[in-house]
């Protein structure tokens, strides 16, 4: 499916990452029950211990709360918090190593900051 | 969590027991064949005897089922070896097994087909006469049937059971042996050659008098003693043996 | 819980150890890869554990109880290699019958299910099967079975890719339903990490490591770059591996426990090991790689 | 001959135990399936419960067995030399296969044989006028099978008479004929339980026979020489 099972980033985090997007797509809303361990094993063929830990990662992210024995939800503020860690961390990190490739390219300021723009305007007209 | 099984020992034998009627049905086709070899040569070297005084010539054949009866004892002998072999054994720690139940099935196992072995070498009679009566074109039977009561029949019937069993006992107690431990197929000559030294008497060389022991004892209990405890012990020493042994 | 416990377990066959002091527990309802090299001692292990074979010394307890010729455990476990036998007087179908007949949990539904799935004519017999199609009926059994020890002794041998992904996920799917403990062994490492949950990694008859899959995807990072950079950067870590890449340039795989920012800073390159490539280079003897025979003769 | 019979059987032992080792080779590949085999063996058990069925039709008498041959007086032609003292009398009628009763009114009688060399006893006797009495008398016709001897005189073929004028010819019975017997022996296991001997012989021998005549007091018996003629002693 989604997960690609040869990248650098643990199977777990992919898991996290995946429901993260179906937050941010609206296709976990609020409140809403997301899948439960075995569910995701069974989606995405893993070890359903994996899929716990994805879930983990997002409970202890307070994305999701628990309701005992309901299974994890996801919670009122997880779409801020899903916002605000792309951002800080995931955007933030893809820029810096496109400026330290830039640096060690020797590309100046002006003619990086004129290939963002450039594909920021593409993106843009798709 | 998933329970445990309780498990009774005697409901694995059973089971290993019915599998092996199915799974080692080529025994019975074997007893055929032997048994078949047997009447043809039973009928062949009929071993009688004939007088002649020039007026006529009286010709006996004899009809017994000797020597099928023998080739089963050789049919139980090797089948008893076949089924300790690696191959057979393989087939049955495939599934649930220690080797007490392999063991004690085996056992069932072979008592079934040794019993199976002595009715139809037994029922071998009819067929051996009737092919003598085609064959040798034969005038009459002599049958000795008096003094000869049906306990008697019965008891002879059992004691063929028996000299069948001991063959396979000796088979499965051979077979288990070399399994265990290959250096003890050079051992068993030794044993038997040392058993023959021991046995000996002034007027009979050992072998002799171990083949005596069981073929020379004429009261019914007795020989069922002697036979049934000779089969204890090898199946009980054969138990002993393999219960260490690895295997698949 | 665990159903497996082993402390010191030695298996002599003469004078080599076959197993040397190894010792590791296996926890209730998961499912353990059990990796190493050819002859690392994985089926002298697995057949210790199904109660075959006998250990030399240490103690092995399986469901509390010690494996050899106990009928307990050979109750409650199944082993499934490629080398098990079934009689020839029987067809596959009759076959599966006769296995109800041992394991209380038999799912005879299941069993003709994956049957008819993988295509095979219920009336062969198992010798007359190919290889492949062998290991996939013998995994039928394996899986039908439901026995709470479950042991798969390099199940795929002879599968086609194809077959392999349909057994890992058929093995996965029947654990979601029926959670038992499942222990495989493999050399397809790469291709069944996802659905394992601990791997047990062993070498020479002895433990290198035994983790969850998802920490020994991040056990180990490979270093590459500069010889001269790299090497003056690994003072203060476990090195695992080194490669020369050419005369200038190497990699070198360590263990993954310190900030990748400042290595990177240098111009290294720091990138992922994968489970199956860090268990290669686990277990690599002392001759090191099989460069170092090609530089020697060189040298010659 | 007969050695050649003997290691037969060796051989096909030899035969079945290499075949057992390589059954499991054989077996690898083709084998007969539980069912075929169940049918193959069925199909056997049947057969050998009709024949045995079968076999209770076949013409069968019960043997005579002999327990101990030498002790009886009848061996070593106890019986000629009995009835040459003119005990004839006292002999049993079981031993006396046939006899004719010849009305003979005539002077003379020849005795004459096709082929017979063994012995004739005549007594002559008041007790009869114008007949004669033929008696042929078998002795045991002894044969050893295995470790038994029976008697079957009562199935070897008797001597025939034939009065023809004045002549009494013997007549032998077909010429080299063969009589088949067969000998239902019991199973070892059996024979060793009623206490028979396993191993050993027991003895073939044919015994005598011959014929006792007897003609009246007055009656001039005339024979050629190669016949064997002695007269009851009375």
């Amino acid at each position: 499916m989604v997960l690609n099972m040869d990248s650098t980033i643990p199977i777990y985090v992919q898991i996290a990452e995946w429901l993260e997007n179906e937050i941010l797509n609206e296709n976990l809303k609020v409140n809403e029950k997301v899948y439960s361990q075995y569910k995701l094993a069974d989606m995405f063929t893993i070890n359903p211990a994996t899929a716990a830990k994805g879930l983990n990662l997002l409970f202890e992210e307070k994305i999701l709360y628990n309701k005992r024995g309901l299974g994890k939800f996801v919670s009122t503020e997880a779409m801020d918090i899903v916002l605000e860690k792309r951002k800080n961390h995931k955007l933030k990190g893809l820029l810096k190593e496109a400026v330290q490739e830039a640096v060690r390219l020797q590309v100046a300021e002006e003619e990086l900051l004129g290939m963002f723009k450039q594909i920021l305007n593409e993106s843009k007209g798709e | 969590m998933m329970s445990l099984t309780k498990v009774s020992l005697s409901n694995v034998v059973v089971m290993q027991f019915r599998y092996k009627l199915k799974a080692y049905s080529g025994v019975f086709l074997a007893l055929m064949v032997v048994q078949m070899i047997g009447i043809l040569l039973s009928i062949l070297g009929h071993g009688g005897t004939s007088f002649s005084n020039g007026m006529y010539t009286v010709d006996v054949t004899v009809s017994s089922p000797d020597l099928v009866i023998f080739l089963t004892m050789i049919w139980a002998f090797m089948n008893a070896i076949l089924i300790t072999t690696k191959a057979y054994r393989e087939d049955d720690f495939t599934f649930v097994s220690n080797r007490l139940s392999y063991n004690l099935s085996n056992m069932a196992f072979l008592l079934t087909v040794c019993l199976i072995g002595t009715v139809t070498a037994l029922l071998t009679t009819g067929i051996i006469r009737i092919l003598a009566y085609v064959t040798a074109d034969i005038d009459i039977f002599l049958t000795i049937t008096h003094g000869v009561t049906i306990a008697d029949f019965v008891a002879g019937g059992l004691a063929t059971f028996l000299f069948i069993l001991l063959a396979a006992t000796a088979g499965y107690l051979v077979g288990m042996m070399t399994q265990v431990n290959k250096g003890l197929i050079i051992l068993l000559p030794v044993i038997i050659i040392g058993l023959n030294y021991v046995t000996q008497s002034s007027s009979n060389p050992g072998f002799v008098n171990m083949l005596e022991f069981y073929f020379m004892e004429h009261s019914f209990i007795m020989f069922s003693i002697k036979a049934i405890v000779t089969i204890l012990i090898g199946f009980g020493l054969s138990i002993v043996f393999s219960n260490r042994l690895e295997v698949r | 819980m665990n159903v497996i416990e082993c402390e010191g377990l030695v298996k002599k066959y003469g004078s080599l150890n076959a197993l040397d002091h190894i010792s590791f527990s296996i926890k209730e309802n998961t499912i353990t890869g059990l990796i190493g090299r050819n002859g690392a001692g994985k089926t002298t292990l697995l057949k210790i554990l199904a109660g075959f074979w006998r250990e030399t010394e240490g103690t092995i307890t399986v469901f509390d109880r010690r494996p050899f010729n106990n009928l307990e455990v050979s109750m409650n476990s199944i082993f499934v290699d490629d080398m098990m036998s079934f009689t020839n007087t029987l067809n596959l179908k009759e076959l599966l019958s006769e296995a109800q007949a041992f394991y209380p949990n038999w799912d005879a539904e299941l069993a003709e299910r994956l049957l008819g799935y993988f295509n095979f004519n219920p009336r062969l017999v198992h010798q007359s099967l190919s290889k492949g199609k062998r290991s996939t009926f013998n995994m039928i059994v394996g899986l039908a079975a439901k026995c709470p020890l479950t042991i798969f002794d390099e199940p795929t041998t002879g599968m086609d890719r194809a077959v392999r992904k349909d057994f890992y996920r058929a093995l996965l799917k029947d654990y979601l339903l029926n959670p038992r403990t499942i222990i495989i062994s493999s050399h397809h490492l790469d291709e069944m990490e996802d659905i394992l949950e601990d791997i047990l990694l062993i070498d020479e008859g002895k433990k290198v490591l035994q983790l969850p899959v998802d920490e020994l995807k991040e056990y180990a990072v490979t270093l590459s770059g500069r010889t001269a950079v790299v090497m003056q950067t690994l003072q203060d870590k476990e090195v695992i591996y080194k490669r020369n890449v050419d005369i200038d340039n190497c990699s070198v795989v360590v263990r993954n426990n310190f900030l990748h920012g400042e290595v990177k800073q240098l111009g290294i390159n720091v990138s992922p090991v994968t489970p199956s490539d860090l268990c290669v280079y686990l277990t690599k003897g002392q001759g090191g790689g099989i460069d170092d025979v090609f530089n020697k003769s060189k040298s010659v | 001959m007969a050695v050649i019979v003997s290691l037969v059987p060796l051989l096909i032992i030899i035969i079945i135990i290499l075949w057992f080792v390589t059954l499991k080779k054989r077996l690898t590949r083709k084998s007969l399936t539980l069912r075929q085999s169940t049918l193959i063996f069925i199909v056997y058990v049947t057969i050998l419960l009709i024949t045995t069925v079968v076999s209770l039709f076949l013409p069968s008498s019960e043997a005579n067995i002999i327990e101990d041959p030498h002790q009886s007086e009848e061996w070593n032609g106890g019986l000629y030399m009995k009835a040459m003292q003119g005990e004839f009398s006292s002999i049993a009628t079981s031993k006396i296969s046939r006899s004719w009763e010849i009305p003979y009114t005539g002077d003379v009688i020849t005795l004459a044989s096709d082929y017979y060399d063994e012995g004739i006893l005549v007594e002559k006797t008041d007790e009869l006028n114008g007949q004669i009495e033929v008696y042929y008398i078998k002795d045991w016709q002894t044969l050893g099978v295995n470790s038994v001897s029976m008697d079957v005189s009562e199935y070897t073929p008797d001597m025939d008479v034939e009065m023809t004028s004045n002549t009494l010819q013997f007549v032998s019975p077909e010429k080299e004929s063969t009589i088949h017997l067969a000998f239902n022996d019991l199973a070892f296991p059996m024979k060793q339980l009623i206490g028979e001997s396993q191993f050993g012989n027991g003895f073939g021998s044919s015994g005598s026979s011959f014929f006792y005549i007897r003609v009246p007091r007055n009656l001039n018996v005339e024979f050629s020489d190669y016949m064997y003629i002695d007269y009851v002693e009375n």
